[in-house]
């Protein structure tokens, strides 16, 4: 088990204007707290938690920076306190 | 002469250590003094607040139903203790993240950016204290020296860095307080 | 002789908050109000605990409860350090019992809870009345019933006074009404206790036990006086029983007129009060502990519209100060009671006064605290007669 | 809350979950248990018929949270409670859901005697070795040497005792049909914690007796750690102290068996 | 519309113990008081357990406990025969808090115990109280304080109607004093209970307990009134919660007025008692449970020699009946409460009479019962304007 | 009471047991265990530095036949009140003496706890498997199928559960330094059991922890039996039920192993 | 008319049992009465008493200061009860096991040598019957077929051997109650 | 284990006129409660609770009706509940 590295400055690795079509995961913003266990949980390190954003809870939250490499393993939902991920596969034609 | 203070924002803004600060800086001038912080799990995610009554005489009520200043750190606390100022009475606004406005003009609105005038002043956490600082700024009810010494107290000899970062951060919140008063 | 010899009923005005004893068999430290030097700010929780140990506190039993979580706290740390008795035990239920069986042993044990946990210590406080441990019984009160609020309340009033256990006795019932009370009045607690061989309890609530005061530095210290009916292994001597089981009821029935001629001699010479403004005062209003600051403010405020309020603060609520209160509202128009329950100290007064001044409640629950403002109010009303406007309605 | 695109759902908030937001600090256990809880009794399609007894710790407020009829026990009772709730609706499923301050220190003689008798309920045990709710007091499962608000040096076993096993002694009651121990400590076991809660359902379904799962969990503050290194202590020290795994699954066959004495004269120390 | 619909403070004769309802929701079953065939002889214990069975209860939870084991052994054996549940829980604390989860089920239950097991319920009791779950307990009491003695005794009056557990509640308390009395009011307790969404307790003795006296067999029945607040599973519909947790001190308070608006109507409608040649009475004798029946005697026998004492028997100690008595009283030179306890009624008897009466105690402890002849010679006392030889002096 | 004859006194009367007659039923067990404990108290030069903490049971009046100084405990509270008391007192020797409805009903979290703190005094555990002083009711060490006075059909395990194994149970606590089960079933055993307190007691000298010694014994009253068929009774299917033995002494390095659980994943009821 | 009655006597003597039978017997004749044991710890190895209270009219006080019929089984019994007969009652006791007198001389008593005069009636354990029978055959406040339809009702159709020998005791015990009202 | 007979009109087997001049097991009559633990316990059978002797507590007491055959195991003293019986060793020269 790494550590996370929570509140981190980290930028999208792909810039905001080009998102991709398909997004594997659904971030329910105003529920994250930003504890980053979802950050630490996934196998290919896709999450971060956003340092340019607080929700109203005052929480960094957590964002998918690179939806291409994730696998949808859905282990960042399963660990989530708060129920804040949705999860979808990848198309087969995406 | 009886001053009441309330000191209110998120639960990781330090609100509670501000109103020690106050109430040992009115404590080191020989006044009587009564902290009341919230407490138990209702601070948890939620708004912490501390109430701050500063007299020569003993104090009776622990509750302000009109409180002389109010400061306020987070949109939450601005809703909920605006309406208890007193008429006259200061409010301090974190306009950091505070947009709304108070609704009234029979009291004093004291805006500070309390997060950028952290920053200037080295250490961008301590918005409480630059809060207190604008307070004491405009209303001068304890003198700076006491709150100075108060840090020293609270902090005690093992922290000296953190004793200076506290003091520049009141100073700073001191110095915006006073503005106004010159302009 | 006695620490608390003085003339039953004397009061004291609100500025001094409680009757620093007068030497004798446990000298009371004396606390100088003038001093302004090197005081200390101190949480009520922390202050008592504090003053527990300077008053030679040997063990102290507790669990974790809000808003007294920080006494149990500062015991965890300190009693360690003293070298004396910290257990967290499992349940209030245990602690109650630890005590029972700590004090019986002779040392001068200490309890605290909340609300719920004080309700568990119902069946073993009678236990202790009924086998006579000292022992003092902190209740820094929350908002009921059931699991409520962790509000400050006063709601356990006729609980601390009235009932609790099972069976025909009392416990003394000390309310401080701000920290340097309580500081005395730990002190006191531990007097009583030991004198009158029972259980003590003092009533705080919420505010006082999570605010800050300041504080003088040096807390009242007790001697211990002798027991002579401590367990602690027959040697050379008869056993020694501590019970409360008498199973012919002709021998409990003679074991009860003892600890009622205690009780007795408890209603001559403990009862105390506070004070203030209260020689003219056509309103008096009664409360204590965090209700009585409220109302103080509050008879200040109506004091400067003309209106001739005194304050009347019990600091024994049991036994009550009825000969104070009596002479104190001989001359008034209406007695105001402030509580922060919905109507329970309103009975001791109405016991007190039998009719003879009208008697009104205002009172605030579930950890809401009077408004000085609305007890001005309330005074306004009273003063012509009119039942107050906020406050529960009396229920008889 | 659509999808940018459409992909098949994998994962999606369940619906016994009420849209509240927690009152749990970041990173806390107590929602993924919930979490799990929700899915379980949706994917057993028992929401309607279920009944939670909830505790005094954090959880207090489960209530809130799942989407469930309940009912509030006073600290440390809710093994009564739910003894009653049950005894009195046989047809219905009931679960606990506690802490272990409240199961473990003051709830002692309820847990024991409802899995003594063989209750036909459900408790869920949340163990984050430490009162959460009331600041971080030591509790009976704090771990030696470990540092709370009431054991300012650390735990020590000498004054204060042992961690308690819980599950262990509760695990030689023949009225235990199940019990199991589970960790919230990463999405592995996150899903055999799964598994284990909805075994402990269908036991209960089964009727044979009593049925707990204990879940390893974290509380960040109480520690004084960030959620992640919560978890990391969790995966290591904790689990460590606290074996996971099946105790009891007495349909399959799965019990322990009793500590068998010595012999009397063994203990002499002197003849007779 | 109400089962218990009638002028509040109405009376009844001693002769009838108990007003039966008068129909409604929960229509009571009738006993004919001259009906004299089949009469059984019953335990008291028995009697209160099998009236129970009778009102359709569904659960009952206990532990063993002098003077009511047999209330508990008869369920054993009985609520199995009636497919009904009983269990013999680990504690009172576990009973207690087995009848909260099953209360708030919707079951309509029992729980009983006696004064040191109460004690032990204090806690939940208050829970129950504040999430409003209905459940009926009986307290057969024995002498006190602590383990005391086994003792018919009245030792734990303070504590069911003022004390007990923390914060603002209140719980209807029925006294009977006769076996057959027990009968019916532990139907009227059920619906008091269910009516009004409260524990309701029932305060008898070990005498009544452990007595047999003659019981009509029929027993009375009552309809289950549906609730709209139990849990049973949210099927369709929102989740239901039944709880006393509001953390908000504000949400509390909204919640206990709620409460305390219950009590209002309890107090405005409720209040039961028994009186006896009151009329041109001179000492008014008030006692409730077995010390009434003492009290019935010693009224007679003080008539016989000519003094006029007539008796007053609060059914239901709270709400007490305040104007019943204040009516009683009126024209009376002296009120002499007898109790088996050190002075606990009498509080009551002072609150409700406020001076306008002297009032004064014969009281005995621990299991003893007062005699007649000591009560005569007390009603001869007060009469004049002595107070009692014998009996607990008054503690204020 | 001098012999007509004679001879070498080979048993008398302990000197600390009173000469008050005791309260109990003739034949019943607990006159034997205070026999025995006056003899051990006796033998160790204890008696002047002993505390008795008395139990809610028909040993209530135990302080009016040993001859040591008492304190009451309330039903079940006899651990913790005992706590209190040794806490206070480390330098003196504290027993509590409690049946099997004060220690393993009512009284459950406390000696669960006072053991897993390994509180340095001695229990004296008397199981007669019935409520002896309040009638005779149901234990929960009574028997399967045994008839009491709250079980009129005899204890029924689906409804009233299983004996409880208390010792079994403590036994796998680390504050536990010595636990035994005896019975006065005989002379021989009664032998063994007064060798198994006063191992007990000397545990509890050396300081190592919580001991605890629970004795098997009769209540012919409370199981409607003549004496001798009560002592027959318990030499047969009450020890067929509660293994005689010693369980833990673990400066003798005697103590069970703890329950091993099967892996989580045995229990899945479906995979992951 | 109002009777009070104690009975009392060791434990295993059939003290409360008697006095149900006193007690069903007055119910059968549609009387009031109050039956009351004692009980509890109190019982074991010590004395077991009751009281029987029948009347025509409702019942008072469960308190007997007056007692109008007291049967003492054993010495203590005769110690503790003998003082509490009012003047001119009946104090009926068991010779077989009393030898003391009860120094009264305001009282009626009764010697009655229960053991032999329930041998004689078939079994020698039935002493508070015969004791009964001697009590209502001298005072006959019940009617002696009460007492015999009143053990039908408490023993119940499976034991008829059990009624007839507890009916011939009692009677027995009648019969030595009238004897001194013929002598 | 043995049933005891308890409350049986066992006589002495010896004439109560000669006793023997020891006596090894002594019994103290008044806090006997006649339960036959000691009758049951006794390996030779020497013990008898006697039906013609009542003490004030109303039970018959244990006797010991063969002296002789007494062993002075003291196996009775240990099983009585009551503390009732002092055993004696059997002196050399007796
Ligand atoms: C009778 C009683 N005692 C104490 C409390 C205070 N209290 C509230 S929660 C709690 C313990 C919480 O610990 P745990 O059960 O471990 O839950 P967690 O918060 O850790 O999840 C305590 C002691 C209470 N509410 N009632
Ligand atoms: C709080 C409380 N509940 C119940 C009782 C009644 N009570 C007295 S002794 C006893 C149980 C006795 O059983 P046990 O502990 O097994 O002792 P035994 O008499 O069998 O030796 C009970 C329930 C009590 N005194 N206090
Ligand atoms: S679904 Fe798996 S890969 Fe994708 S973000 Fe979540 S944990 Fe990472
Ligand atoms: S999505 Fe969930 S796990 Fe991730 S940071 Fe937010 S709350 Fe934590
Ligand atoms: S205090 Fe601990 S257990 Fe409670 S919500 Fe916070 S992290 Fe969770
Ligand atoms: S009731 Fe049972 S345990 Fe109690 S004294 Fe009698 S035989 Fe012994
Ligand atoms: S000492 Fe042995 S042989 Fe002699 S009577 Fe006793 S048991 Fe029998
Ligand atoms: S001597 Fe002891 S064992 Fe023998 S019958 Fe008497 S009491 Fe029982
Ligand atoms: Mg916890
Ligand atoms: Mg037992």
């Amino acid at each position: 088990m790494t550590m996370s590295t929570p509140l981190v400055d980290a930028p999208l690795r792909r810039a905001p204007g080009e998102l991709p079509a398909f997004q594997p995961v659904v971030v329910a913003d105003e529920r994250c707290k930003g504890c980053g266990l979802c950050v630490d949980a996934c196998p290919p390190g896709v999450l971060v938690l956003d340092e340019r954003f607080v929700n109203a809870m005052g929480h960094h939250v957590a964002r998918l920076v690179d939806a291409d490499a994730c696998t949808s393993c859905a282990k960042c939902a399963r660990v989530c306190p708060d129920a804040v991920l949705t999860i979808y596969a990848r198309p087969k034609e995406a | 002469m009886e001053r009441s203070t309330i000191i209110a924002g998120f639960g990781g803004q330090g609100i509670l250590f501000a109103g020690k600060v106050l109430a040992e800086a009115a404590l080191l001038e020989g006044r009587e003094v009564l902290w009341i912080p919230s407490y138990g799990p209702e601070m948890r995610g939620g708004t912490a607040s501390c109430t701050v009554i500063i007299s020569d005489r003993i104090i009776g009520s622990p509750v302000v139903d009109r409180a002389d200043h109010a400061v306020v750190l987070n949109p939450p606390s601005m809703a909920k203790y605006a309406p208890a100022v007193a008429a006259g009475g200061l409010l301090v606004v974190n306009t950091t993240l505070i947009e709304a406005e108070p609704g009234r003009d029979d009291i004093e609105v004291l805006e500070v950016p309390c997060t950028s005038v952290a920053r200037g002043a080295g250490d961008d956490t301590l918005v409480s204290v630059v809060a207190l600082g604008a307070l004491v700024g405009r209303r001068r009810f304890v003198e700076p020296e006491s709150v100075h010494r108060a840090f020293e107290r609270l902090l005690g000899a093992k922290r000296p860095e953190i004793i200076a970062a506290d003091t520049a951060a009141f100073d700073a919140g001191y110095e915006a307080g006073l503005e106004p008063a010159i302009a | 002789m006695a620490v608390l010899d003085r003339p039953a009923d004397a009061g004291r005005s609100h500025a001094i908050a409680s009757p620093p004893g007068t030497g004798g068999e446990a000298t009371l430290g004396h606390v100088n109000p003038g001093l302004r030097t090197e005081r200390l700010l101190m949480k009520g929780n922390e202050a008592i605990a504090e003053a527990a140990i300077a008053a030679g506190c040997d063990a102290y039993f507790g669990y974790p409860i809000t808003p007294q979580a920080e006494l149990l706290e500062w015991m965890a740390r300190r009693m360690p350090e003293e070298g004396r008795v910290f257990v967290q035990a499992e349940s209030e239920l245990a602690a109650i019992n630890m005590a029972l069986g700590a004090g019986a042993a002779g040392a001068r044990v200490l309890v605290s809870s909340s609300s719920p946990g004080i309700s568990l210590m119902a069946e073993t406080m009678s236990y202790m009345a009924g086998s006579r441990v000292p022992c003092v019984l902190i209740n820094v009160m929350r908002g009921g019933p059931g699991l409520g609020s962790i509000g400050a309340a006063q709601g356990d009033y006729l609980q601390a006074t009235k009932g609790h256990g099972h069976g025909d006795y009392h416990v003394p019932v000390l309310a401080p009404s701000s920290i340097g009370e309580a500081i005395e009045l730990v002190s006191d607690a531990f007097v009583l206790a030991e004198r009158y061989r029972t259980p003590v309890m003092i009533l705080a609530d919420g505010i006082l036990g999570q605010a800050m005061e300041p504080v003088e530095p040096e807390f009242p210290k007790l001697p211990k006086p002798a027991a002579d009916w401590t367990i602690e292994g027959a040697d050379g001597r008869e056993p020694r029983v501590v019970r409360s089981l008498h199973i012919q009821p002709a021998d409990l029935e003679a074991h009860n007129n003892v600890l009622q001629a205690t009780y007795r001699e408890l209603v001559a010479r403990e009862p105390r009060w506070a004070g203030e403004l209260l020689d003219d005062a056509e309103v008096v209003v009664v409360g204590y502990g965090t209700a009585a600051r409220v109302a103080r403010t509050a008879v200040e405020r109506a004091r400067e519209e003309g209106i001739r309020a005194g304050l009347f603060r019990p600091v024994t609520l049991w036994p009550f100060p009825v000969g104070g209160l009596r002479a104190a509202a001989a001359g008034a128009r209406a007695v105001l009671t402030v509580e922060m329950s919905a109507g329970q100290l309103v009975e001791d007064v109405r016991l007190a006064l039998e009719g003879t001044v009208p008697v009104y409640l205002h009172g605030r629950t579930g950890g809401m605290v009077p408004s000085p403002d609305a007890v001005v109010e309330a005074i306004r009303r009273v003063c012509v007669g009119v039942p107050p406007l906020r406050g529960v309605e009396e229920l008889r | 809350m659509t999808a940018p695109s459409i992909g098949r759902l994998i994962y999606e908030r369940p619906a016994l979950l009420s849209s509240k937001p927690t009152s749990y600090c970041p990173g806390c256990g107590h929602g993924i248990v919930h979490r799990i809880l929700a899915e379980v009794l949706g994917e057993l399609d028992l929401g309607s018929r279920t009944i939670l007894v909830g505790s005094v710790g954090c959880s207090v407020f489960a209530y809130d949270y799942l989407r469930l009829d309940s009912v509030e026990s006073p600290h440390g009772r809710a093994a009564a409670v739910a003894t009653g709730v049950k005894r009195y609706r046989p047809d219905r499923v009931v679960f606990t859901y506690q802490g272990d301050g409240d199961l473990a220190a003051i709830g002692t003689a309820e847990i024991v005697h409802a899995a003594a008798r063989g209750e036909r309920f459900t408790t869920i045990f949340v163990n984050n070795g430490i009162y959460g709710m009331t600041g971080g007091q030591m509790a009976p499962t704090t771990l030696p040497g470990q540092k709370t608000t009431s054991s300012p040096w650390g735990r020590d076993t000498s004054v204060s005792g042992y961690p308690l096993p819980v599950t262990e002694m509760l695990s030689l009651l023949p009225g235990v049909a199940y019990a199991a121990r589970g960790s919230v400590a990463e999405p592995g076991l996150i899903g055999k914690t799964k598994a284990a809660i909805k075994r402990a359902f269908e036991v209960q379904l089964e009727g044979n007796g009593f049925s707990i799962v204990e879940v390893l969990s974290t509380c960040p503050v109480g520690w004084g750690m960030t959620p992640t290194a919560a978890m990391e202590r969790l995966a290591t020290e904790v689990t460590a102290a606290y074996p996971l795994g099946t105790y009891v699954d007495r349909a399959k066959g799965i019990a322990p068996s009793m500590p068998v004495p010595g012999s009397l004269v063994r203990s002499l120390s002197e003849g007779f």
